[in-house]
């Protein structure tokens, strides 16, 4: 599904991505770990475009992306929750989620998938018509779930979807992960830094440490390594 | 800015040993209003030279670029360091052209008292004019502002009596000292004042800049919410910067009495407003060299480009117009090839060099320096 | 039906020390509606480390916003060491003794690290307008003052090495630190901390959790967290909101045993739903 | 009381016109969270066009369609090679690249026209109607502009609340980022949004060149006057400009009409300020939004 | 290094084959309409006259400087035409509120100020600015004929005056109030600038004024004559000289005219004048006027306009011609106040030891056609009390080259 092979990012001399490789098979859950700073996000970002990659390549399904401006990337089905929410603060709850789902046109299979999105997420629902600017730290973070989801994508970038959720509603979405792959097909890339949760339902995990791919292995391999477990996931 | 913190120099009473002198040398540089004075004098013994170098129109236009450096530099604080947009700054500078000329007229009071009762009045009407401006953000304060500059001068017309409607107000030049002799080129003198009154805004500026105000104000910018819990009466700090920036916009007013001896309502359009604006994000928003760079641009430019078209010998409309094409294409050319303003270019390009020279990486990417690095 | 569960240590010194401490009295704030916080009281007593946790939405942030005075209470009243904090605005609150870290990171984006601890230190004082102005070697000092300080903070949560980077070249932990340096910097009696460990991998968590600890018994602390090991591990005394309401206050340990506060809140234990139909409120 | 109504229709007129300008700033704003200080340069260059057109076809008709589509033209073309160029910098830089738009499109309209006005023609009879025995200082022209203007508002109130694409404009303007990210394409939303702006601003170009006549300083002070009005009216909401224009055209009228024609400007100000202190961002701005 | 020297052996801007002068003008901006084509006007004559032996064998150059009628630009581009461009007068400097500014500077520099285009009465002041003349006929001047010819044409007739509110509105009604105070029944002003002056016309129609007198500038007698058809009030409008060159008005109000009101909205005008009106062809200085037009800025329309610039040339040129071979800047200006000269206006000019006023007098005319007829005498006068004269003499031919001769 995902493909990338020797991906190299920089801010100014700060190396973020040296050399990165990895390959995200179809239907899979793949764990992106490592402590804070190893290039995670930087990661996500240039999978969707956001960061020019200096050198490498990017491919999903074996089409290449990686000079592809980010809309046109996620028209190709890939949906990215990025770090910090990224609501839109000034528009409506619902024109969020709407906006989620907009670039797969077909107007009543819209109305459909922000039904679920508000099913999914029941307190959305009460604030409809708030401007998305009221809502408290972790329903911003439900919206933005919720309007990734919409746009029914066919890989999914998750950089902390946990971040300010209540724990019985992070193990939710950890379960719907889950839930989604078995069901639609669904591919996620997820960033965790609650690498236990991330572990239990992922396949695959890749850690990374200051930019470097230090381990790309089985998830509940990785989560029996004990060496590795300690060096990189402090746990 | 460097890392290691100064220390504080020890309480009166320890002797240096004479060995010391020489740290203590580099130490006095390392104190802000030295180091300022420092810049200041090499900065007026240039302007001296430069004045007895130029021609009399040449001097005219160096007095010139020192009064809008004065306000550009002002609103260069406000813009650039607090945030604030401020489209009126030439209105402020007619509150301080108006206050010279009424004040001189009124009392027999030497130039410096004039111009010290223009920057303080036209201060306390920052003050009135701040505390509303901290209410509005972006294009509402640029739009309350704009109407200030259209409105403010329409006073004029309001009390023709007191404040010379449309004709405004005329006032004598300033003589020159006898002590310089009687050939002393009146155009030379008034450099002299303008540059003397530009040096001192910028050491006051730049001190003021480089201590915890000029912190308050860059994050009250950056984060109102934050600012505020950290201590920061956001409205207060954004009043304090608007006064400030008046002050020099008032100042700028009194010395373009003394270089034109006029203060009327059309030398104080919305375009002066506009060029002040235009000239400090020109420069590099946020640093007083840049308001330099701006100053010199805004009065200079026009200069250069109608002598070209002069020179060229094309159709009256087209000649006439040359100017202002120049000008236009200068604003957009500039902003498309150095955002952050010919200063933030320069130190750029600067930084550059520097590192090819030392051979070693800094981090810092094109145009992210920090706004704080980049003052004076 | 919101319960309140005292802890014994709470009611034995809320009528001795009450006058010294945070006392939350009845808060209710509604927006348009919808009801954030219904009638929520709260005392703190000095030195104590108390967690307030629940469901998202449940109304943690905004008790913090009425505390902090950037959101008037429709009733209720606040009172900080026996001062009410009703006429308290924003900014004074550094003087009263009172700092906060944002949800978010909420540092300037345009100061480094450095810079931005220097106005957490700096931010109450006013005077040395002139001084300043003109460069006066006092200012300078005061300045050198100030950027130590700046750096003793940094140095304490082992950030000084990025000093004069700028926030946004941070990684997102350091950036979680410089803002508690920033907040810590000020010397505060009491502490608001607004989800400080979101975001941080394990190590840095439980180096947060004993930053905590060692504040306990100096400064009086009142935690926002999801992270419920660290709340359990740091927390004196726990307040559970759920929908504006409390449902429960009292020891970590009877708050997590608590049914009402499993049902609410942890819930995972005691879901047995399949995943697809999940609802945080069940 | 002849004289209120006098006066009361004449700010009527004299508002459409302002309202027309504040459209225009509103759409660009709402698209691109840019100030655009060109926009009366703009008009003053669309109506030119126009004016080119009718002596060249005759009919004023033909003249508003080529205005309009040039005005199309000319915002895309705006957006396209500069304003898509300082994307991500500094906000202020797009207000000083609209300054320099504004100034180089005077500087160039006054080589190729010279600074002389010309003549623009109305749309329809500028002689007032009867009413009641009484010429009354409101013409089926003005009818038509007001009309015209009433139209363009409906017309972007429901493009922006009402269509998706409205939607997706909102966002690029507010989030580029986070709109490319939910598969906007941002560019295009910008360059649509300037040149449905353009195309607003060369409407009210024509609409206002008969009474300004057509020089290339002649709109600026249509433009501070409209700037005025969309602030008024909260430079969000497309209604907010037409009321914002109509009422700031009502006071001008009575301040000029009762006071004295120096207190006009004044005028402006005074009710500018009274606005903004009372409602920060205008009239027809939201609710202030939660900031921690 | 600065030149200080004014006074040395040789005076500035004169060489032996070249005197250059200067003046200031709105060549872009707002007041730039109008204006612009001053200074266009007045080097086509200058050229003609090098293309034809200049005077005194010296050609003449003319710099005109924009200073966008911003009188801080005015003092900049002043000092840059003394300083810089060491020109030997400025010529026609355009204002009051600009070139106020400057006459101090001028005549403390002892720089000729010669023919300032205002008709502010305050360029005659010989005592205090000798260097500075004025050109044209006082705005009061003006508004004396102008209320003298209401008063015996229209003495029943209800008048309301439309004013610029500057010092032109100010001192014409001034002369106008010297006749027809009693008749005045509305005097509403506009400030320069803004676009709506429906409110004003509405009042002074409401006043029931059978005559509206326009103390206003092109655009502004343009802009009252819609407002005015907008409410289908149609009074007799008397316009001074400033705002009512038919070519200028008529071209504004042009699309209007031949569409929805139908008739020619100008006609009838009655205005005041003070150069041979453009539209009489047999005067032989509207025929030298249009000749260096045609040949010298083809791309002017033969506008009051153009008509003010050579007419002032011109009057330059016998100046400098009367200063003498070896012309300074005292000899111009003794020249100025010793000798009478006489040009393309109607009537004399009364420069003298004592007086440095210019043209005295106007003729009052009609709009017919689109051009403007002249009707009765010349009448002169003072800017104060004194009477208002005929004068018969009538105004000399154009020399046959078009070039002062020398006197
Ligand atoms: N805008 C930026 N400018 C400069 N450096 C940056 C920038 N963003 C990130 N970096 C640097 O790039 C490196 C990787 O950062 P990234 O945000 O990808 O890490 P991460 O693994 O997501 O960390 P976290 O867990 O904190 O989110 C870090 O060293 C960081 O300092
Ligand atoms: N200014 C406001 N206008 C409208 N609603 C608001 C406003 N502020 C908060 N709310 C609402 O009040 C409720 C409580 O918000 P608050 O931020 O206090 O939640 P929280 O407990 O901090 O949640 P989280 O754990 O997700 O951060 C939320 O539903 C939020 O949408
Ligand atoms: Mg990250
Ligand atoms: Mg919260």
């Amino acid at each position: 599904m995902l493909t990338v092979e020797g991906l190299v990012a920089t801010y100014g001399p700060v190396r973020a991505l040296d050399r990165v490789s990895l390959e995200v098979p179809e239907r899979s859950v793949t764990a992106v770990l490592g402590a804070n700073g190893a290039g995670k996000t930087s990661l996500l970002r240039a999978i969707s475009g956001l960061l020019r990659a200096r050198s490498g390549r990017i491919a999903i399904a074996g089409r290449r992306i990686d000079a592809l401006p980010t809309e046109e990337i996620v028209r190709l089905g890939v949906a990215h929750v990025p770090e910090g929410r990224g609501i839109i603060a000034e528009l409506t709850v619902d024109e969020n989620l709407r906006l989620g789902g907009l670039w797969r046109g077909r107007r009543a299979d819209l109305a459909a998938r922000l039904d679920e999105a508000y099913e999914l997420f029941p307190l959305l629902a009460e604030r409809r018509r708030m401007p998305a600017s009221t809502l408290s730290g972790g329903e911003r973070q439900m919206l933005s779930i919720g309007r990734a989801l919409a746009g029914r994508p066919r890989l999914l970038l998750l950089d902390e979807p946990s971040l300010g959720l209540a724990p019985q509603v992070a193990a939710q979405i950890m379960r719907l992960l889950s839930g989604l792959r078995e069901r639609s097909g669904l591919t996620v890339l997820l960033v965790e830094q609650n690498a236990r949760a991330a572990l239990s339902i992922a396949d695959r995990a890749v850690v990374l440490a200051l930019g470097r791919v230090v381990a790309d292995e089985d998830a509940r391999a990785l989560a029996a390594d004990d060496q590795l477990r300690h060096a990189y996931l402090g746990f | 800015m460097t890392a290691r913190a100064t220390t504080p120099a020890p309480a009166g009473g320890a002797r240096e040993l004479a060995g010391r002198a020489a740290s203590r040398g580099r130490r006095l540089l390392d104190q802000t209003l030295l180091r300022n004075l420092a810049l200041a004098a090499l900065a007026a013994l240039g302007l001296y030279l430069l004045s007895y170098w130029l021609g009399r129109f040449d001097n005219l236009q160096l007095a010139t670029i020192a009064y809008y450096f004065v306000a550009i530099a002002g609103l260069t604080v406000l813009t650039g360091l607090n945030g604030q947009i401020s489209l009126g700054h030439g209105a402020l500078m007619a509150i301080g052209a108006y206050a010279t000329i009424k004040v001189g007229e009124s009392a027999e009071l030497p130039l410096a008292a004039l111009l010290a009762i223009a920057t303080i009045a036209t201060a306390l009407v920052g003050v009135v004019i701040g505390a509303g401006a901290a209410r509005l953000r972006g294009p509402y304060l640029a739009g309350a502002t704009l109407a200030l500059a259209v409105g403010l001068p329409a006073l004029a017309n309001r009390f023709p009596d007191f404040l010379g409607g449309e004709n405004g107000l005329s006032t004598a030049p300033p003589v020159p000292p006898s002590s310089l002799g009687v050939g002393f080129a009146l155009e030379r003198w008034q450099a002299w004042i303008a540059c003397a009154a530009a040096l001192i805004t910028f050491v006051v500026l730049a001190n003021l800049v480089r201590s915890r105000y000029g912190r308050a104000f860059r994050a009250v910018r950056d984060d109102e919410v934050a600012a505020a819990l950290a201590g920061l009466n956001v409205a207060r700090v954004q009043v304090l910067a608007f006064v400030v920036s008046a002050a020099c916009a008032g100042l700028a007013g009194g010395l373009l009495v003394v270089v034109t001896s006029l203060a009327a309502p059309g030398a104080f359009t919305l375009e002066l407003s506009i060029a002040l604006l235009t000239a400090a994000v020109l420069g590099g928003l946020g640093s007083l060299a840049g308001a330099v760079w701006g100053a010199a641009i805004v009065v200079l430019l026009p200069t250069w480009a109608e002598d070209i078209g002069r020179e060229l010998s094309l159709s009256t409309s087209v000649e006439a117009n040359l100017p202002l094409l120049v000008y236009g294409v200068v604003l957009i050319g500039v902003m498309l090839a150095a955002p952050r303003g010919i200063q933030g270019a320069l130190s750029w390009a600067g930084g550059l060099i520097g590192r090819r020279v030392r051979g070693h990486t800094e981090p810092r990417s094109r145009g992210a320096s920090a706004p704080g690095e980049e003052i004076t | 039906m919101p319960r309140r569960v005292e802890g014994e240590r709470a009611s034995a010194s809320a009528s001795r020390d009450g006058s010294r401490g945070l006392r939350i009295r009845g808060i209710t704030v509604r927006f348009d509606g919808l009801i954030a916080l219904a009638d929520v009281s709260l005392d703190v007593e000095p030195g104590e480390v108390v967690g307030v946790i629940g469901p998202n939405g449940a109304g943690k942030t905004t008790l913090f916003n009425v505390i902090c005075g950037f959101v008037r209470p429709q009733a209720g009243e606040v009172e900080w060491r026996g001062r009410s904090m009703r006429r308290a605005r924003p900014y004074e609150l550094a003087g009263l003794g009172i700092s906060r870290t944002l949800q978010g990171i909420g540092l300037f984006s345009g100061l480094t690290a450095a810079e931005n601890v220097m106005v957490g230190a700096d931010g109450s004082r006013r005077a040395g307008l002139g001084s300043a102005m003109l460069g006066l070697p006092r200012a300078d000092r005061e300045e050198s003052r100030l950027r130590t300080l700046a750096l003793e903070a940094l140095g304490d949560l082992g950030v000084v090495e990025v000093a004069d980077a700028l926030p946004s070249a941070l990684p997102y932990a350091l950036q979680k630190r410089v803002a508690l340096a920033r907040a810590l910097v000020a010397r505060p009696q009491l502490l608001l901390l607004d989800e400080p460990a979101g975001g941080l991998g394990a190590d840095d968590m439980s180096e947060l959790g004993e930053r905590i600890r060692g504040l306990a018994g100096e400064v009086t602390v009142l935690l926002v967290e999801h992270h419920m090991d660290l709340v359990m591990s740091v927390c004196d005394r726990v307040l559970v909101l759920d929908f504006g309401r409390s449902i429960a206050s009292g020891r970590p340990a009877d708050v997590q045993a608590d049914p009402a506060v499993l049902e609410a809140y942890l819930g995972v234990e005691s879901d047995p739903r399949p995943p697809e139909a999940g609802d945080a409120h069940g | 009381m002849d004289r209120f109504i006098d006066l009361t229709l004449n700010g009527l007129a004299g508002g459409a016109i302002y309202a027309a300008v504040a459209l225009s700033l509103v759409l660009i704003w709402r698209a691109t969270r840019i100030l655009n200080f060109a926009q009366g340069a703009m008009m003053m260059l669309t109506a030119f066009i126009a004016l080119e057109a009718i002596d060249a076809s005759g009919s004023y008709w033909i003249g508003l369609a080529t205005a309009l589509f040039c005005g199309l033209v000319l915002g895309a073309v705006i957006e396209r090679l500069l304003v898509r160029r300082i994307e991500g910098g500094p906000h202020l830089n797009a207000v000083v690249v609209t300054i320099g738009l504004l100034v180089l499109i005077e500087a160039v309209a006054g080589m190729i026209w010279g600074g002389n006005p010309r003549s623009f023609p109305p749309a329809f009879d500028i002689r007032g109607y009867e009413i009641g025995g009484r010429t009354v200082p409101f013409s089926p022209n003005d009818l038509f502009i007001v009309g015209a203007v009433a139209a363009v508002m409906v017309a972007s109130v429901l493009l922006f609340r009402r269509t998706s694409i409205g939607l997706r404009m909102r966002a690029a303007a507010f989030e580029p980022e986070v709109a490319r990210l939910l598969g906007v394409r941002v560019g295009r939303m910008f360059t649509a949004g300037w040149a449905l702006a353009a195309l607003a601003g060369s409407l009210a170009g024509v609409l206002v060149a008969p009474a300004v006549f057509v020089a290339p300083n002649n709109f600026d002070g249509i433009l501070i006057f409209g700037f005025t009005a969309a602030v008024i009216g909260g430079l969000d909401s497309p209604p907010g400009a037409v009321v914002g224009g109509l009422g700031l055209g009502l006071v001008l009228s009575y301040v000029g009409g009762y006071g004295g024609s120096e207190l006009v400007t004044l005028g402006a100000l005074a009710i500018l300020l009274a606005v903004l202190m009372v409602r920060p961002t205008g009239l027809f701005s939201h609710a202030r939004a939660r900031r921690v | 290094g600065g030149d200080d020297s004014t006074d040395g052996g040789e005076t500035p801007g004169v060489t032996d084959t070249k005197v250059t002068v200067g003046g200031h003008f709105p060549l872009t901006g707002p007041a730039a309409p109008g204006y612009s084509d001053i200074p266009v006007a007045i080097e086509a004559y200058f050229e003609y006259v090098n293309d034809n032996g200049g005077i005194n064998g010296r050609e003449l150059e003319f710099i005109a400087r924009d200073d966008g009628y911003n009188p801080t630009n005015t003092v900049k581009v002043t000092k840059q035409l003394v300083l810089d461009d060491g020109v030997f007068a400025i010529v026609g400097g355009l204002g009051t509120p600009t070139h106020s500014k400057v006459v101090d500077y001028l005549n403390s520099s002892r720089v000729p100020d010669l023919f300032v285009s205002s008709g502010c009465l305050c360029w005659d002041e010989p005592e205090d600015h000798p260097y500075t003349f004025g050109w044209l006929p006082s705005y009061t001047v003006e508004g004396k004929t102008l209320g003298n010819y209401i008063a015996e044409n229209f003495p029943d007739a209800k008048v309301g005056v439309f004013y610029q509110d500057d010092d032109f509105g100010a001192d014409g009604m001034a002369g106008l109030d010297k006749y027809i105070e009693d008749q005045i029944v509305a005097r509403e002003g506009y400030q320069s600038g803004t676009t709506d002056i429906g409110p004003q016309i509405a009042a002074i129609k409401q006043a029931d004024a059978d005559v509206v007198v326009l103390l206003t500038v092109p655009t502004y007698t343009a802009l009252a004559h819609l407002a005015a058809a907008e409410l289908n009030y149609a009074p007799q409008f008397v316009s001074s000289s400033v705002g009512a060159d038919p070519v200028t008005v008529g071209g504004l109000l042009e699309e209007f005219s031949k569409g929805a009101a139908g008739t020619d909205m100008i006609e009838g005008m009655i205005s005041d004048d003070y150069l041979p009106p453009v539209a009489d062809t047999s005067d032989s200085w509207t025929q030298l006027f249009d000749k260096v037009r045609k040949k010298y800025a083809p791309d002017l329309p033969p506008s009051g306009t153009v008509r003010y610039g050579m007419a002032l040339a011109y009057t330059f040129a016998q100046a400098l011609q009367a200063a003498g071979e070896h012309p300074t800047r005292d000899g111009i200006v003794d020249a100025l106040e010793g000798q009478e000269l006489a040009g393309p206006p109607l009537a004399p000019y009364r420069y003298s030891e004592d007086s440095h006023a210019g043209i005295t007098g106007v003729q009052m005319g009609s709009i017919k056609d689109g051009e403007s007829v002249p009707m009765g005498d010349v009448l002169t006068t003072d800017d104060g009390d004194g009477p208002i004269e005929p004068y018969i003499e009538g105004h000399p031919e154009a020399p046959k080259d078009g070039i002062p001769p020398p006197q």
